[in-house]
């Protein structure tokens, strides 16, 4: 080490085994006061790395220091009482616990074990102001928040309490960028008072606007540490990829033109496939009025809670629209209708990928054949309702393979895969469907940078086979490459669309910001973004 | 409405009298019920008649609401088949501090238990001991000594239960016929058909089952038929329930009880309309139990 | 069915449904008998229900917690056979007999949780057998035959005078109150919860799981006994056949109040009012004299009707639950 | 637990620890017993299986998506009887007779399924209803009178000369089969596991839930009107009493077969074994005349001590579980 005095975390020799080794021999040092990123494609073991450091995990062999001290974490709860902390990448709130109760979840009561509610809220609502949430009620039960909002109430919740170092893994995969700059904000302050901060994102920007260091994961071995600003995009993605070089040459579109030119597909708007009138949900979004055209990517922007998930549930059937309705092609959009359910949809043509894959998307302790087959049983059987599993293990092999999904065996439970790669077998569910119409929820949350371009491609070609395509996406950058046109969702109504010559970040942001007036939810005017 | 009887001028409206039962799920329980409910009919002028059981003969804590309920009702009389001679002697002494006429039938309070208490409660109704020990004899006239039969019991603890089994080893023991094997089945058909089946194949030498009630019974035929025993090994049962009689008619089953359940309750009713009319609690009546062999009256 | 039925404040708003099916269902009773609304009835109704209650209230906090104990019958029969006993022949005082027989209860309990919790052996197989186990030792105790106490004991269930509240009514509702205390204001409270709804989460913020599911079903089964000793000061005697099926009736009232049986969700004082729907539905077809097999249906038709229009006075709590608690433990 | 419920590959290694519980009982009681290992005990247990089985098979479909039904003894009952009243007193033969007693099944069993799928009411409590209703059904139906129907339903439980097994016997074996068949290999059976883990996420991708899951309480019913037909057959007669507590005897069988109560895993196969070890404990000690609080005792232990052994047989899935499952529905 440089200095005198010893790194806030040296790691040497680290190993880690599951079914297969996921970690080889890791060194790693955590300077105190500086943000380290760690990065590294989907299944490289960054949140294994992560466990192991709060304490979730034990590791094989290797050992660890805490500012020179030997550390050897029993358990998340005796690291935390040694101040390191840990955003994890799933959300772990209890739903049915208010905002308040789980903030303070373990500090909850006094020596008698009796609660002070009101002491309770009081902190909870500073902790909740920190990060700009004071719209937020602490007795709200969690179960009542978007999976956004559960985010930041999650990192709330480690914020709240004293800490030497903090592990945020992959806590903006949910957030707009008004959170964003909120919580790093906040990264900042923690920096400039000596604490250490190990930060896990598949976001090149971010990284380049906080990381002061970024190590390099590879397949469970760590292969490079450099200083931020040293290192640019192709480098980094070029070492996460390794020498098996990336199918497709890695690329960052930033304009809509580009994407559309990049994929071949200048975007000739097809005929209408889906007319939205007047639809509108309790508590969630009204009135909304749009027109979706064949071969076309219409992508849905917003704050957290600004009701994009909503709306996308309710055109697929899965809640119910209390106004308004939908038209289809099918029937010359002669019937107002609303879908009752799922099937309907389906039968209609239309698919949802949904943004909870955990709550809502995967069967997670059963295989990953059955999760990517799922919605093909219905067809792939015989007369007597026998299953081809053959035809289904074929296809989620090929799934596996045009997604890359990192996986030992596809009767592995889908629980065992690495969170971006069972984003991916989500995914790969529906593109087995040939659906006229699919909607996706945060398509890119928790993949990692290739194979985000490799489903942004994929979700390309579907619009270029003329279907017409849906994509709710907090990453205003996702939206960019994406989109032929992009609408913007304000607390729950229609603020703006913009297409390829219209669209800037800027303009995005203060759309997004259009209907929020209450004081509480406004949020600080969004610095520059680099 | 009705014409008061004389005896209640005090109170104008017509006598009410609660049958409080078992259970009103067996067959045993339903002819006394309609036994009782004829008897009103035809008394229309008399008495009103609230029926009552509980849904499990042996949950006490029902049985008691239920008296409690009837209280509350202020009948006149409570007619109570006891699921327990000790359990619901309590509340039937608080109905009889109240003034209300408490008769007992089918199976009887606890006598010493009684005695105790500073209160009178008439019994009408069969000894399900004697009754079960002249079903035993009957048996016993078919066997030699030293030949072995085995026990079927009802609930382990439900008093009549008890009962029974004492009549049966009276009488088995009296014949010095060996008891190899004494089950519970709880009154249930298909768990005595199984325990029987059980019993059957421990004791290639079995002469005889005694069930302490008629589902038993028709269990332990099954099982006897399907041991390939038939004829063999003979059964008793208790109650006279139709299918069993039937049974004993076609000579599947050697005999059973008949306690006249149709009459018990009437008897009951009788007594309280006297006790009502004349104040004075007459003394206990053991009503007849008889055996019913092939041939012999329904 | 929301998931505020936790916090306090919704609480009244949450009963309002049930309140509503009680005054019903009594309405309709004292509509068709002339003596079903009168003080007698109620005191017969407070004379039945604190057995039920306190079994009920150990219920609900094993619901809470995403289990469930099938045992409570035998060991409410247990316990009261151990008092009964104790007293009737071994000629102990009320106190430490009643003391030994909660203390039965809590080995009981303990038994159970232990097994389940510490092996993860769903407690549903666990309690099964305690179930089939505790019967055993009822019929072992007392000989297999109803002991009689007498007064001895009856002062428990008679009214006190000038209050004109029983002991154990004054027990049980003690305990309702008690109870949800515990639930809405205590840190364990909010443990059941959150172990109801995820209870690896809990386990990963430092707190010993283990321990506390053991805690729970000691508490059912020392409530179990309480409910035991309730019904020998009722009956004045212990009867080892006691309490055979109570499980489902205790099961059905904390159901109707709306405890989720998935665990997470619950109220203890709607416990109370499933169990008042429930007594007053039974006192009142008694008194009716409905014939058996109109009260079985009767009784299936209320308590399906019940939960259905408990689950359909808010429909938003429905979607709530639809939304986003997909996985229902027991659907 | 692991994938293997799915690919049908591991299943013999699952079935193995319940075989050894198996033989370890039967070694028990042949040595206890001269008479034990013997033809007479095989044909007894051959006989008692048959009703026991059809049931518990019915509520391993049920129990995989993660509900539960409580009115089997009872929807048995009322189906027996229905048969039992059309022959005895309508004089009907037997196939009419016993096909309208599989449509009575049927209909229970829709009707329950269908108000807890389409209303989202617990099937807990639903079937709860469902047991009270479809007992005052069979006392209705009855007239609380055991019907006896004698020789003319025999043959249903008497041995075919030279094959030796009875039709009730391969009845229930064909179930077996046939629902381990449906189970691994066909699409219906991947939807009751798929329904059992998420069922949001099934419902999601766009299947029709609560179809799928009438469908399954559908056919609960039918196999617990089947049962009835078993057991009349071996009893010549319908009770309407009978089946009482017949849901967790088939309930046990199912979770000794490993069977999560939390949906999502089970096997029908493991099922049987359940069934088997549950019928050769209880014929073993009414052979040795063993006491009933004994009987009781030791059922109580071999219930917990078979799941225990279960579990740990194969510890790795347990920590699986652990990690994987930190929700169970009911723990
Ligand atoms: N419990 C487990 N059992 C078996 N394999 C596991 C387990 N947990 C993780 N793995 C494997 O370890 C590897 C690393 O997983 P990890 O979650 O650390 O990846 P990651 O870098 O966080 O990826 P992502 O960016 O998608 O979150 C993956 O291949 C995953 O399949
Ligand atoms: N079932 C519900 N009950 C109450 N409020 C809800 C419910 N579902 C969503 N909301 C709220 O409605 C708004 C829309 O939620 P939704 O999840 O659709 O927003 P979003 O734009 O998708 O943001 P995110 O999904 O990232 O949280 C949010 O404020 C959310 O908290
Ligand atoms: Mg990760
Ligand atoms: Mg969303």
């Amino acid at each position: 080490m440089t200095a005198g005095e010893p790194p806030l975390l040296a790691i040497d020799a680290l190993h880690k085994q599951f079914a297969v080794p996921v970690l080889r021999g890791i060194d790693f040092t955590l300077r105190a006061g500086e943000i380290h990123a760690l990065m590294g494609s989907n299944g490289a073991g960054k949140s294994t790395l992560c466990n192991l450091i709060a304490g979730i995990h034990r590791p094989d062999s290797g050992n660890m220091r805490l500012s020179g001290q030997p550390y050897q974490p029993a358990s998340l709860h005796s690291a935390e009482a040694s101040g390191v902390r840990m955003v994890m990448q799933e959300l772990n709130l209890f739903p049915t616990l208010s905002i308040a109760e789980n903030l303070c979840f373990n500090r909850l009561g006094n020596r008698a074990g009796v609660i002070n509610h009101q002491a309770l809220r009081d902190s909870a609502r500073a902790a909740l102001a920190r990060l700009n949430l004071d719209e937020l009620d602490p007795d709200t039960p969690v179960s009542a928040l978007g999976v956004g909002k559960q985010q930041l109430v999650e990192i709330a919740r480690v914020l709240a309490q004293p800490v030497r170092l903090l592990i945020l893994d992959e806590p903006t995969a949910a957030l707009t960028d008004p959170q964003i700059d909120q919580l790093f904000g906040q990264l900042d302050i923690l920096r400039s008072a000596g604490i250490g901060i190990i930060y896990i994102s598949h976001r090149m920007s971010e990284i380049q606007r906080v990381a002061d260091r970024v190590s390099i994961l590879r397949d469970g071995a760590l292969i490079a540490t450099e200083n931020a600003d040293e290192m640019d995009v192709e480098r980094m993605v070029h070492l996460m990829a390794g020498p098996a070089m990336a199918r497709i040459p890695p690329k960052t579109p930033t304009t809509i033109a580009a994407t559309a030119a990049s994929n071949g597909s200048a975007t000739k708007p097809g005929h209408v496939v889906l007319k939205i009138e007047q639809l509108g949900r309790q508590g969630a979004f009204t009135d909304i009025n749009l027109e979706l055209r064949a071969g076309e990517v219409l992508g849905i922007g917003g704050l957290i809670g600004s009701g994009r998930t909503e709306l996308l549930r309710t055109l697929f059937g899965a809640d119910t629209a209390d106004t308004g309705g939908i038209r289809l092609a099918a029937d010359d959009f002669s019937r107002l209708q609303q879908l009752r359910n799922p099937a309907e949809a389906i039968a209609a043509g239309i698919g949802l990928v949904v943004e909870d894959r955990k709550g809502q998307g995967l069967l997670l302790d059963k295989s990953i054949a059955l999760n990517i087959g799922l919605g093909q049983l219905g067809t792939l059987h015989n007369r007597l309702g026998i299953v081809n599993d053959k035809a289904i293990a074929d296809n989620s092999a090929e799934i596996c393979r045009q997604l890359d999904i990192k996986h030992d065996d596809l009767q592995q439970p889908v629980a065992q895969l690495s969170g971006g790669n069972q984003q991916k077998v989500l995914i790969g569910r529906w593109l087995l469907r040939d659906l006229q119409i699919l909607l996706f929820d945060e398509p890119g949350r928790g993949v990692d940078a290739r194979s985000k371009l490799l489903i942004q491609e994929l979700i390309r070609d579907l619009a270029a086979q003329g279907k017409a395509v849906i994509v709710v996406s907090s990453e205003t950058e996702e939206l960019l490459a994406l989109a032929d046109r992009v609408v913007v969702l304000s607390n729950g109504r229609l603020a703006g669309e913009f297409t390829a010559d219209t669209v800037s970040e800027q303009a995005l942001l203060e759309a997004s910001f259009r209907f929020y007036t209450t004081a509480g939810q406004k949020v600080a005017p969004p610095l520059e973004i680099s | 409405t009705r014409e008061p009887t004389p005896e209640t001028t005090a109170d104008p409206a017509p006598l009410r009298i609660a049958l409080v039962m078992k259970s009103l799920a067996n067959e045993f329980f339903i002819n006394m019920a309609d036994g009782a409910r004829r008897h009103q009919a035809a008394n229309a002028d008399q008495y009103e008649l609230v029926v009552n059981g509980i849904r499990n003969e042996s949950d006490l804590a029902q049985q008691v609401a239920l008296v409690e309920q009837m209280m509350a009702t202020g009948v006149d009389a409570i007619v109570i088949a006891p699921a327990d001679s000790k359990g619901l002697l309590p509340v039937a002494r608080r109905a009889a501090a109240q003034g209300i006429v408490v008769v007992n039938i089918d199976n009887r309070f606890d006598r010493e238990i009684l005695a105790g208490m500073d209160i009178s409660i008439p019994f009408v109704g069969p000894d399900n001991r004697a009754g079960a020990r002249k079903v035993g004899d009957v048996l016993a006239a078919e066997l030699k000594a030293g030949d072995q039969v085995a026990i079927i019991g009802g609930n382990p603890g439900a008093f009549n239960a008890q009962q029974r089994q004492a009549g049966f080893e009276d009488a088995m023991r009296a014949a010095d016929i060996e008891i190899v094997s004494v089950q519970a089945a709880d009154w249930e058909q298909a768990r005595a058909a199984n325990v029987a089946a059980a019993i059957l194949g421990e004791n290639p030498e079995l002469k005889a089952l005694l069930c302490a009630n008629d589902s038993m019974a028709l269990g332990a035929v099954a099982a006897v038929r399907q041991s390939g025993r038939a004829g063999e090994v003979l059964i008793v049962g208790f109650d006279n329930i139709s299918a069993a009689n039937s049974l004993v008619q076609s000579g599947e089953m050697l005999a059973t009880a008949n306690q006249y359940g149709d009459q018990l309750a009437v008897f009951g009713i009788e007594y309280a309309l006297e006790i009502l009319a004349s104040g004075q609690a007459p003394a206990d009546r053991d009503t007849p139990v008889d055996v019913v062999k092939a041939g012999a009256g329904q | 069915m929301s998931p505020s039925i936790v916090g306090r404040i919704r609480l009244p708003w949450n009963s309002l449904g049930l309140v509503a099916v009680l005054l019903v269902l009594i309405l309709l009773f004292s509509s068709l008998s002339d003596y079903f609304f009168s003080a007698v009835t109620f005191r017969t109704l407070a004379n039945q229900i604190p057995t039920l209650t306190v079994v009920a209230v150990g219920m609900t906090f094993v619901l809470l917690i995403a289990g469930i104990d099938l045992s409570v019958g035998s060991v409410m029969a247990l316990c009261a056979a151990v008092m009964g006993v104790l007293m009737a022949d071994s000629g102990w005082p009320l106190v430490p007999a009643l003391l030994a027989s909660l203390l039965t209860g809590l080995a009981c309990g303990s038994f159970s949780g232990l097994v389940s919790a510490r092996w993860a052996i769903p407690s549903f197989v666990v309690t099964l057998g305690m179930l089939e186990i505790a019967r055993g030792g009822a019929y072992l105790v007392t000989g297999s035959e109803t002991k009689y106490l007498g007064p001895a004991v009856g002062r428990i269930g008679e009214p006190i005078a000038g209050l004109g509240l029983s002991p154990a009514l004054i027990g049980a509702i003690v305990v309702v109150a008690l109870a949800q205390f515990i639930l809405v204001k205590t840190v364990f409270g909010r443990y059941m919860i959150a172990i109801g709804t995820n209870e690896e989460a809990v386990r990963l913020s430092g707190i010993n799981t283990v321990r506390w599911k053991v805690v729970v079903f000691a508490i059912a089964g020392v409530l179990a006994a309480l409910g035991g000793v309730f019904q020998l000061g009722y009956l004045q005697s212990a009867d080892p056949n006691a309490g055979i099926g109570l499980e489902l009736s205790a099961i059905a009232a904390v159901v109707i109040g709306g405890t989720s049986l998935s665990g997470g969700r619950g109220s203890v004082v709607n416990t109370f009012l499933g169990v008042l729907i429930i007594a007053v539905m039974q006192t009142g077809l008694a008194q009716l004299g409905v014939s058996e097999p109109g009260k079985r249906i009767i009784t299936g038709l209320v308590i399906i009707g019940a939960v259905l229009f408990d689950q359909y006075r808010e429909p938003l709590g429905k979607l709530l639950t639809r939304r986003y608690e997909p996985k229902r433990g027991i659907s």
